[in-house]
């Protein structure tokens, strides 16, 4: 069997037809297939939500946790087991809303993972309900005079904290969703991508149309390297909106900050209770 | 022989210092030690104090009388005077008036002051209470000189002990002792340790006081032992991060208070619903919210069994002492491993910080069992699911990477055999009945049961759980003693509740409850999960630890009146 | 008569549009009406049904057969084909086997393509079934210009109503009703209004099914009734929110799942310490962890009880039905008011989405008491003290800036009088008695006592709590009816535990607990709480709701035997 | 008696003899008498921590609630009486790490409050374990090899998040924090004050003198509102460390999203039960 075969799920989905999580889900498969990681050389965390329930949609590794929770447990498989790929991989409802506080954290770890969002800008599985990143008009039944608060720009906020690597992609280009989820998979360290999805269901005003009218591909020439123009081209958002790595850089990643994590991974070492008699010497 | 010296002053004094040092010298000297911490949730100032019972005999907890003091500010005088029994010592730098009591006056800031460092003072007095107390100046020079690192320090605080020494006279005289095969081990630094012993190889924590200690033991060992401890963002981040370790495949474990713990209860029904084991360890504080944070309460008993959302199998392990605190938790990891579940290991800030000396762990003891599919069974699964239905509700457990061409798939969704999302009721119920079949399990194949101590003939039986024991031990030997019929039965798993010994010994006595909370919270457990009923409850929650004797007190008092 | 109507397929067909024009149409008509929803988490696809319950009786929960089944896919077919009774109809575009039940076709899909909207075959599909149950279908046409609000959309509906109408026969006969005096409305709706009525002013939440739709109620009226209705950043969040606003004067609430309940079960020990009034809705869906998001259950009941660390007073509100959701929730708003405590009305899915005709609510029956410190009562306090000691356990309670040259002060340490934190043991003793009081004095002073069905003589006595309620009074009739002397008692109170009606029915009776859990949580409570036992246990816990035909069943041949 | 004396408590407090928390309660009883704010009139929410004792150390209207959940109460305030001025005041801990999620979304809803942090790079009252402040190598009980993620630079964060006003002061120069204090409640708007404070007894690094040798005034020309420049100066740590009013904008306060909000306060309005019959009219 082909890779990209062994990812293959046996069982319908429960998203929308029409919904930006199957192109999601192709060009993801495809990133791995090229890298040729296997199903079971990676494992998978989610939140709740549509997005969230990648794990069942496809055939691999996965911890489909809570709601908001996506990131904490990634960040435990990393040091239990680094020599396991990392993908996390949920709403931005869950991300920034619910999971604001572990994405603010987790960035200052610098975890080694692709973290996949799928940013619908809208609550999908509960409804309709805005999101942190829902623009800055929409009205909802709970905000029918329109949303309390300022749209979250992810990207701005995830260069803003320097975080090592941060893209944008889109649903709507499969070819590029596949390329920069392969650059977020071999790059070392926490590695963001936003990926602008259309919901049929419940956001009729960020269309596929609407992001094919604005998306556009950061020029050949853009370093990502560059903070500064990093922090410039993150305020994109309207008329036009870039896609592409954005902002990149290499540093520690988490797991090298443990010097006894150096040999083979925890998940294969056993402890052995003899070292007890060592440790009682302090109490002595 | 039993003595109690409680050392008092405000916080940022070195309370602690002499604590250690005195306990070191006691155990050396191979008396039996209690000692415990009553201190404010601030870092300078207020009034805290540590009481340090010795004597020749086991003890189980801490004193209710005082009988020395060493004051080391006015207030402490003030606040302790009263309570040092009549021909009872206080030792102090200055002259005040104390009825009764001798006056023990050691100009210790004088001579710290002459030596050049005024922190010695606390071992000036150290010195004056070794000498009234006949003791040799030799263990503690020897613990001073392990204590501090400095050779400088340690000279100058040698001398101090020695100018201390001179001050005062024999006052006491104290048996000769000598016991062997011990260790002077704390709540938090024994269950750390049994943690450590069982193979923790995660653990993810945010600070809360009591049960920071834990975390700190553990770090304290993390690069010699390979171990990781992370402090996380938030109490949600550490049981989540603890669950990905743990299904990852290496025993992960998170701590907190009930503050923590509420934060945790979501994930704690994750870890029930994906039958990822987990060890929680929950060190009680008084509540509600903040309370009373450096306190002590049992007063999260049916928050805990109760905890998150839904039905799920869990193990609440309530050890009854120091060294159950070890035995307890490195015997929660295997049962967490073997039935696939969170077990919360419920301690309280009396137990954490109660330093005593216990008879010296055994490795020998010690036997870790993990239950994941082995190298064999691996090789022969081709069609993986990790929510297999079995008879005994146990699936073979394995985990990412660890079977060719097979993924391991968990959800928080209800969910089928190989994890998918599923909606049907005949799927549901089946899941439902499978996991409660790990309790009926559980209730079958482990002995959870309390311990009984007492005579075959009683009238009264004493029942308690946790911390508890000690004072409720040491109560009910006095009780017996003086010819009442009373036993006791002390709970150290309370979920599932056991109820075998309870059968055995509660029929046709009066059930005496005593716990540290004010709504009876274990009468109440009896009651739903027992035949029995409480007779009496013996009730505290002014966020002290009970003490035997005022057990021994409000039982006379309150049952047999 | 009493018949049910099935209308099935999958999500996003449609299918709520199609309930709730019946529903409206049949309410009008006035015919008593149960509706009840199942559905799947998902936006599309997968399997849903509406299940429309009505007759000429009062309805109090859903029936077991189904009558009609309006087929909108042919999945549909598959999985109700056997569920509908002999002689049953089937409404369906095309042909299939039916067995012994009857099949009327009807080309919705060709008749809506003709008229040029695919969307209208369900409207042809009304159009027939007000066909075969013979009514007009003016009422319905009337229904549909309100419910459409634009010319074109509403004209094509007439019209594929008016085709489907023609599509078949009349097939039954129903009897001409008419009720006055109703109004139709769900459990989520019941309880936003009643939050509405009782003068709610600030609403923090998070979405979470199946609490949703009481923040969606609420949000439509927020700007007609100058509330505010704000959606949180997470439930830690929305519980605090409303803490803040409680504590400055207004009537606040949050509402939410068992999940986000989790998260918020700190916050609730903080309402507990602070004496903060707060109502939280917790409506209830299987657990544990996501669990089955859109189905149903009661197994939060011990967790709701026991949630947070520490002890503090709470009240536990457990509606029985619609109507109750509305009154109970208005009174929670009162109790915790007057009690300086937090209520959490804990309601479930099944309530949530019941639509049924209730008497219409009043406002003469609705009696707003803030019992806030009155403008006399504040000019003539000098040393404002929030927590002040009183017999009843309840202080005097201000708001920030009601008070001339006074501060308010609330602290989720332990506190004196003013709000101070403060360690030592009288004062803590004091504050603990002083809120526990408080449980003591609602004891005396409210009735939360369950309700009584059945004769005076009996030999069962069924006891339920919440949303059980109705299937277990249609159990309970039909019971009676086949001169089983049962009883039935229904707590909407579960916490405080009210006894005395229990004391008065349960003597001498065999109490049959009806829950829809596994492990039978209310069945516990009441050994903990009462003088009584459960004889046995009727629990379900599939993540559907109980019917009372189900019950009925159940109980003949698991308890009656 | 002066409104300076109306905020005198009267009980001695918990912290530590030297400790910066006492500077702070100075100026920022200063800051409330000359701005004629009455204790009546302001109400302070706080944590837990050192710093969130201040409410017990002073004479306020004072909500003393949990641990990194000082902002929540503060908006439900904001929104039933915003007559009231609101400070929310907590440690560093409190505020950027359990309670970020918090700090995050709120920035985005503007309510009208000042936020003032006592950032001592230490979880001080839990006795010395690493903030998110915390320098990169500090070493703890906890982190015996240092800790394992970069420090958060609130400063630059509240400023990539476009807060309405962002500031620095240091509880060492007494006068500018009563200043800054002063123009963060008269500021309409989230008002963020990160205030350098040592703590004498778990941060043996970051001390008084450490400080200020470091700290200096912005220049009296700077722009606080020009938003390129603040992100610069957002970035200055180390050697320099810039206090003063670092961003600033006007935009719309979070109370102002809510129309039905334009008369009295919602506290002062009673509910008439008899609009239930009007509601009715919905379900008839
Ligand atoms: C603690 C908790 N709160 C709320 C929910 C309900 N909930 C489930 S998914 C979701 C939002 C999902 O939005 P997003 O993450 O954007 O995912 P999408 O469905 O849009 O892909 C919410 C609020 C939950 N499951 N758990
Ligand atoms: C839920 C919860 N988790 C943990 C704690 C313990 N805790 C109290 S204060 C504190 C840290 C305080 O640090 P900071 O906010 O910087 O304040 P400081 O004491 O330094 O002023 C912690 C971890 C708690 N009270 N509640
Ligand atoms: S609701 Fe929206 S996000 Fe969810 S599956 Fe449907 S289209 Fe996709
Ligand atoms: S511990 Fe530090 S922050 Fe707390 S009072 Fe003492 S010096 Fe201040
Ligand atoms: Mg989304
Ligand atoms: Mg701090």
């Amino acid at each position: 069997m082909s890779i990209k075969e062994l990812y293959q799920g046996d069982k319908e989905t429960a998203w929308c037809p029409g919904c930006g999580n199957f192109a999601i889900r192709k060009s993801l498969i495809e990133a791995l297939s090229e890298l040729e990681i296997k199903p079971t050389e990676v494992v998978m965390f989610t939140g709740i939500g549509q997005a969230a329930k990648m794990p069942h949609h496809l055939r691999i590794n996965g911890f489909n946790g809570l709601h908001g929770r996506a990131l904490p447990p990634a960040i435990g498989q990393r040091i239990a087991n680094p020599e396991l790929k990392t993908i996390v991989e949920s709403g931005e409802g869950d991300t920034y809303g619910e999971g604001g506080n572990h994405l603010l954290h987790n960035i200052r770890r610098n975890p080694d993972l692709a973290h996949l969002v799928h940013n619908n800008q809208v609550y999908g599985l509960t409804k309709g309900q805005a999101s942190p990143t829902s623009e800055a008009d929409t009205s909802t039944l709970i905000q029918p005079q329109g949303v309390t608060a300022e749209p979250f720009n992810p990207i701005k906020f995830a260069v803003a904290m320097e975080a090592s690597f941060v893209a944008r992609s889109f649903s709507g280009d499969t070819e590029h969703l596949k390329k920069t989820i392969k650059a977020a998979l071999e790059h070392p360290g926490y590695a963001l991508v936003d990926i602008l999805q259309p919901c049929v269901s419940f956001n009729k005003v960020n269309t596929l149309q609407w992001y094919q009218e604005r998306v556009y591909q950061l020029e050949d020439d853009y370093d990502p390297y560059d903070y500064s123009t990093a922090l410039k081209r993150a305020e994109e958002w309207g008329a036009k909106i870039p896609i592409g790595i954005i902002y990149k850089q290499e540093k520690t990643i988490f797991k090298d900050r443990f010097p006894q994590l150096d040999e083979a991974p925890l998940v294969e070492k056993d402890f052995d209770t003899e070292k007890l008699e060592d440790l009682l010497v302090d109490f002595e | 022989m039993d003595l109690n010296v409680v050392i008092a002053g405000e916080a940022g004094q070195g309370l602690k210092t002499v604590e250690d040092i005195l306990n070191k010298t006691l155990f050396e000297m191979g008396y039996d030690i209690y000692s415990t911490k009553d201190y404010m949730s601030r870092v300078r100032g207020g009034h805290n104090f540590m009481s340090i019972r010795f004597g020749d005999e086991r003890l189980t907890g801490p004193a209710q009388k005082e009988d020395i003091l060493i004051a080391l500010n006015e207030e402490s005088i003030k606040v302790h005077r009263d309570l040092v029994v009549e021909e009872g010592i206080i030792i102090y730098d200055g002259e005040v008036e104390v009825d009764n009591k001798e006056l023990l006056s050691v100009a210790a800031s004088d001579i710290a002051q002459e030596l050049g460092n005024p922190k010695v003072a606390n071992t000036v007095f150290i010195g004056a209470l070794l000498k009234a107390l006949g003791l040799y100046l030799k263990t503690t020079e020897e613990v001073l000189k392990e204590y501090f690192d400095n050779e400088k320090i340690i000279n100058i605080n040698l001398q101090a002990l020695r100018k201390g020494y001179e001050q005062v006279e024999k006052k006491i005289s104290l048996p000769f002792v000598n016991k062997g095969g011990q260790i002077l081990i704390n709540g938090n630094q024994a269950l750390g340790l049994g943690a450590i012993s069982a193979g923790v190889k995660f653990y993810a924590g945010y600070p809360m006081t009591p049960s920071t200690g834990v975390m700190n033991y553990i770090a304290s060992k993390q690069e010699e032992l390979g171990i990781v401890v992370e402090q996380a963002e938030d109490e949600i981040a550490a049981i989540n991060m603890a669950l990905g370790a743990s299904y990852t495949g290496v025993r992960a474990m998170t701590g907190t208070s009930g503050g923590g713990f509420a934060l945790m209860s979501e994930g704690l029904g994750l870890a029930g619903i994906t039958e990822t084991p987990l060890i929680i360890a929950e060190v009680q504080r008084p509540g509600p919210a903040t309370g009373l944070p450096t306190r002590t309460e049992q007063a999260d008993l049916q928050f805990v069994i109760n905890a998150s959302q839904g039905e799920f199998p869990l193990i609440v392990a309530t050890p009854r002492s120091v060294e159950d605190c070890f035995y307890q938790t490195f015997r929660s990891f295997n049962l967490a491993d073997k039935y696939q579940l969170p077990v919360v290991v419920l301690s309280d800030q009396f137990l954490a910080d109660s330093t005593m000396n216990v008879i010296r762990f055994s490795h020998r003891a010690l036997d870790i069992q993990r239950k994941l599919i082995n190298e064999e069974e691996a090789e022969n699964i081709n069609n993986y699911q990790r929510y297999k239905l079995t008879e005994d509700g146990i699936s073979p457990r394995a985990y990412p990477g660890q079977l060719e061409d097979q993924v391991v798939l968990v959800d928080s969704d209800e969910h089928d055999q190989f994890g998918n999302i599923i909606e049907d009721a005949e799927t549901r119920i089946k899941m439902v009945d499978k996991r409660a079949q790990k309790m009926k399990t559980i209730t079958k194949e482990e002995s959870l049961e309390p311990e009984f101590a007492g005579e075959n003939e009683i009238d009264y039986l004493i029942v308690c759980w946790g911390s508890t024991y000690g004072p409720a031990l040491e109560a009910q030997k006095r009780l017996a003693a003086d010819d009442y019929a009373v036993g006791l039965l002390s709970f150290n798993y309370v979920w599932p509740f056991p109820t075998e010994k309870l059968n055995k010994y509660a029929p046709g006595t009066k059930i005496v409850v005593v716990e540290g909370n004010s709504t009876a919270q274990f009468a109440s457990l009896l009651e739903s999960e027992s035949d029995f009923t409480s007779h009496h409850n013996i009730l505290k929650y002014d966020g002290r630890p009970f003490t035997g004797t005022e057990i021994y007190n409000r039982f006379i008092k309150e049952v047999i009146k």
